[in-house]
């Protein structure tokens, strides 16, 4: 039987792909050398977020560890879009598996500008939208108001054929009305969830206390959202009828099944990644398994 | 392929056998059976975790892998230096033999080895020893460099950590073993006995920064081991950051941990070892 | 140095109350006798939520064990107004400590009938509203619509005099707008953070996969929204100027320094309180060391 | 004050140290120092966890204590009957001498003592005979009573844990001890023998629910030990419910765990021991 999975017009040899910013494809292939691409193990590989200008980051510390996840305060370093396209783009081009590219605007004309551009080129298959950036006039996350959504999803969709997802902020009131929102602005997907906001004070003895990371706030992600996770995909799925990219805490092919049964089409993995970069494989190898046994769920 | 030259590391974290824990004063040396691994580079490090008891203590900690220098190498071993300085180290310091431990490496870029006619003067503080450890063994191999140890800890227990390298002039911080004082107090009279050297240093990030400076007035090179707070160790998180020269970042995990001081202009505060 | 604490015209004993529906005093009272009162751990009471009419609750089972957490799906099972009235006050009202009665409706006027009755019930010491429950017409928490939300406070301000205290909802796109809309209609504090949606799937071999609790989705509590909570509280008590009551993985006094150093004049305490029910006298004891040794943090 | 009494549990879990850890077949048997302990009542529980290792686990769990019957008392100690069934028993059977445990309790509703010129007919299912073990002692301190005793277990593996309470009669479900079929087949002899008797059943749902059944239709008075997933153990949570005859839920864990099986329809599927 074939594990191989359609998404969106793509044809991907597993379920599992990596979330955006949890990998990067270039520095792994230092550290692991060719056999980042003999065992590669995502289906499609996405990119961290890419931005209209260069960024350089947030100050340090960006990582704090808290009960079952992790905080991270990255504030999304990425070489702009210029840079990503005349730096990265020919070394991504050179993995085994499709390229989505994740990029962010502030607003709906930086968004459509960034698909137009990545519209171009063929080395990109897909373009994820990280609607998560806080919009200036009213703090929300752009991706947070499912007008402003639609609206901004519309702008990017008249901007490409290629296919778009629509990465859903899970730090909104109603997360199924913006994943409606998407669909209806012309979303080929959603993908969810990203991280939610937390914060933690720093250790230090005495004096004042103020935040660790030099965010001031970051986003808490691994096992610890894995039950808001699942509960996001199930109610988004149940409401939209464009396939679901689910993420969120996914540690084992369990968890991946989880997904996949509340109506995820692709499972995402992240932090687990920082503690085995095998774990897509992993997570991959676990869901064949299963479909081998004939859908059964072991339990413990 | 040159002691100085790095194989990748396997794509997977794999499952090591603990060989036995051995005492010095405060620290820890870790020894593992580590035959498969790809002989490190001295400076590069690997990411750890244990089997079993990863999580699940106060507040759940620890959960992510931590960080270590490969301190030294045998046939088929690995050897790692441990402070108990936290929940992860902690656990680190429980094991026994037989038991289990995940790592992930070797990672990292190492040092670069000296010009030819450099005195190679290794400069290390506290638990940040550990990496010059395996330096020492791949200087002395070549036996083309003369190599001046000098080692700061803040008292007599920790001194006894010293003992990892050979022939070092130490340093205390209470007068308890060596030199009453500062470890730069040493590392200025050896530059001023002979500024023909190169310096490699880790520990603390105040005396790295102490280092660099001096090695900067002086116009010596140096190579800085740094530390950060890691998730990954392989570029995948952009947590390690450290502000390089010039504005933006570093990624301690990939650009280091060890960064030529002159691509910094100065060490932050959360780029050095526990002190 | 005394550690007594002011909260809307009470005085209380320490800053630690328990969180609403995560305690039950009479129950307790069974099970632990007369040290009940003697060793009281909170410095007021929070009964749990009470509606206009009794409820029995959800189908069991209610309850899943989450990564550094717990998920239930309670489903307010309370005796009704009424039944509380008639029962439970007497009771409530022997604590050595004061009384905060929880209420929740689903529309302004159910809020304001709860608030108006609890106002002629001099057993009462302040009124805290559950604006949780989702709104029939828009799905959403009523709590998560600043507008509504001002509506109702705005009601039940009108019901009575004693404090107000409104519990909002974690699961809105911008808390802090939420807290000042509760402020502008009249709340004397507002407590965060309640449980965030969450969902789990029964381990159950073979066949369709379902919901494991009998409410289908639940609320996830514990470590793993200790941050999630602190950067709510944090944001909150920039925003408004009312006194703030912070909650959400509470399990010792350094993590109730951390909200009230994020800005919290009380923290409550509930998950933990079932792992030992003297969680709450041991956070406020431990408080109170802090406090003594010159607000020195201590580091493990 | 009697057996049959409960005093309040102490308003705070206790940290106790474990004096052994006995093998019975599939079962353990820990025995655990508790001198302070009020008497438990026959029927009542403690929350239990491990002071160490207590989270951490695949999927970080345990994370919440653990609801076990008190299996037996003897003077200064406690002893919990455990079968392996998850991360939380998994951890508590391997304790060994000297380890400390946090227990809370006793608490919950205990039985009540049967009419007198009753028989008490004792019906246990699995690791659901640990409650019966402290209640046959009761009953033969009393000397008052005549005592059956009816298990049933799932294999031989299982029938040694009959060991914990005497004169039993044993079923298997595989027949390798005892009879070779249902528990109820057993008790529905008894009940044909003579059936003024009181029945006290503890064991998984669906024996629980064939005992209700039978002695429902035989007008012969039971207590049930019920189970249910427990966040508190102390009426705080509202997790442990169970529908009850009429409409609405029962806390098991302040309204039982010991329910007279007339406050039930049926036993429903949640409400059981592990089987
Ligand atoms: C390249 C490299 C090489 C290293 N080599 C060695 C070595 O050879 N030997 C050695 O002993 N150590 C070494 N270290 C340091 C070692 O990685 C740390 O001491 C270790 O990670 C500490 O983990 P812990 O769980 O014991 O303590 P933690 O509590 O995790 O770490 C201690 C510090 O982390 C911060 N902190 C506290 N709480 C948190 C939190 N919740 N989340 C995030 N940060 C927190 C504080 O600054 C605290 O002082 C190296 C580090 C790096 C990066
Ligand atoms: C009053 C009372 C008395 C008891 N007495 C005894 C006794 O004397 N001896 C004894 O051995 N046992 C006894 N039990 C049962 C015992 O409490 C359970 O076996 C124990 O809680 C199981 O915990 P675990 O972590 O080992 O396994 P878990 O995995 O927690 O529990 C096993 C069951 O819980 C469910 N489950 C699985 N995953 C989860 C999750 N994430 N969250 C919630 N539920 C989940 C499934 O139904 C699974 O089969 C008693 C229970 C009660 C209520
Ligand atoms: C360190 C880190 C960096 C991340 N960077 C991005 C990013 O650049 N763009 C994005 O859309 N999501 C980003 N995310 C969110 C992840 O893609 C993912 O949605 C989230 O972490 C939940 O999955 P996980 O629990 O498996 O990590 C990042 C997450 C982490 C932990
Ligand atoms: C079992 C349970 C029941 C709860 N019932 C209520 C309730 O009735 N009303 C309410 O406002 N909050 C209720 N809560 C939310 C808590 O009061 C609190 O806001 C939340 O659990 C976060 O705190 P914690 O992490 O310390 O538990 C309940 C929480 C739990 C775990
Ligand atoms: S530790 Fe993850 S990028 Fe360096
Ligand atoms: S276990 Fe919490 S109410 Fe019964």
């Amino acid at each position: 039987m074939s594990h191989g999975v359609e998404f969106c017009g793509l044809s991907l040899a597993h379920p599992v792909i990596n979330g955006s910013g949890t990998f990067d494809a270039i520095a792994a292939r230092r550290a692991f050398g060719p056999a980042l691409e003999r065992d590669f193990p995502f289906a499609a590989y996405v990119s961290k977020t890419i931005t209209l200008a260069a960024r350089a980051g947030n100050p340090a510390p960006r990582l704090w560890e808290a009960p079952g996840g992790l905080i991270n305060s990255i504030g999304l370093p990425n070489n702009g879009l210029d840079g990503y396209i005349a730096e990265d783009l020919a070394q991504l081009a050179e993995l085994p598996v499709p390229l989505i590219t994740n990029v962010m605007g502030s607003t709906a004309e930086e968004f459509s500008a960034l698909v137009g551009a990545c519209d171009q080129r063929p080395e990109i298959a897909a373009i994820e939208l990280n609607v998560s950036c806080p919009n200036v006039k009213t703090g929300l996350d752009i991706g947070a108001d499912p007008q402003q959504l639609a609206q901004v999803v519309g702008a990017c969709r008249a901007s490409t054929r290629k296919p778009l997802i629509v990465k859903l902020t899970p730090n909104a009131a109603n997360v199924p009305a913006c994943a409606a929102a998407a669909q209806d602005g012309g979303a080929d997907a959603v993908s969810l969830i990203n991280t939610l906001r937390a914060m933690a004070l720093s250790p230090q003895e005495g004096g004042e206390r103020r935040p660790w990371l030099g965010g001031g706030t970051g986003g808490l992600s691994g096992p610890a959202i894995r039950a808001v996770a699942l509960a996001q995909v199930a109610a988004v799925a149940a409401r939209v009828s464009i396939p679901v990219v689910g993420m969120g805490g996914v540690q084992r092919s369990s968890h991946a099944r989880d997904l996949i049964d509340a109506g995820a089409t692709l499972v995402a993995v992240g932090t687990e990644t920082f503690r085995d970069p095998a774990t897509g494989a992993r997570v991959a190898a676990g869901l064949r398994a299963l479909r081998r046994t004939g859908e059964g769920f072991p339990t413990a | 392929m040159s002691q100085w030259s790095a194989a990748p590391a396997p794509f997977a974290r794999r499952l090591l056998t603990v060989l036995g824990i051995d005492e010095l004063g405060v620290y820890r040396v870790l020894r593992v059976a580590d035959v498969e691994t790809p002989e490190p580079r001295p400076g590069q490090f690997a990411m750890l975790a244990t089997a079993e008891r990863w999580g699940g203590g106060e507040d759940e900690r620890p959960y992510l892998p931590r960080a270590f220098s490969i301190a030294r190498r045998r046939i088929g071993e690995s050897h790692f230096l441990l402070e108990d300085v936290g929940p992860g180290t902690r656990r680190l310091c429980e094991l026994r033999e037989g038991d289990g431990l995940w790592a992930l490496g070797p990672l990292g870029r190492g040092f670069q080895p000296p010009r030819p006619r450099h005195r190679a003067i290794l400069v290390g503080g506290g638990v940040g020893i550990a990496p010059l450890a395996i330096l020492q063994d791949a200087l002395e191999a070549e036996a083309a460099t003369d190599v001046t140890v000098l080692l700061g800890f803040r008292d007599g227990a920790r001194a006894q950590g010293a003992a990892l390298l050979h022939g070092a002039r130490v340093a205390t911080d209470d007068g308890s073993v060596g030199h009453h004082g500062l470890l730069t107090e040493l590392l200025s009279q050896e530059l001023y006995r002979d500024s023909r050297a190169e310096v490699y240093a880790c520990g603390p990030a105040p005396m790295l920064e102490a280092v660099r400076a001096m090695c900067a007035t002086r116009d010596v090179p140096a190579q800085l081991a740094l530390e950060a707070g890691m998730a990954c160790g392989f570029g995948a998180c952009y947590g390690c950051a450290v502000p390089k020269r010039g504005g933006g970042y570093l990624r301690v995990c990939v650009d280091g941990p060890v960064i030529d001081a002159r691509e910094l202009d100065c060490v932050s505060e959360h780029a050095g070892a526990p002190s």
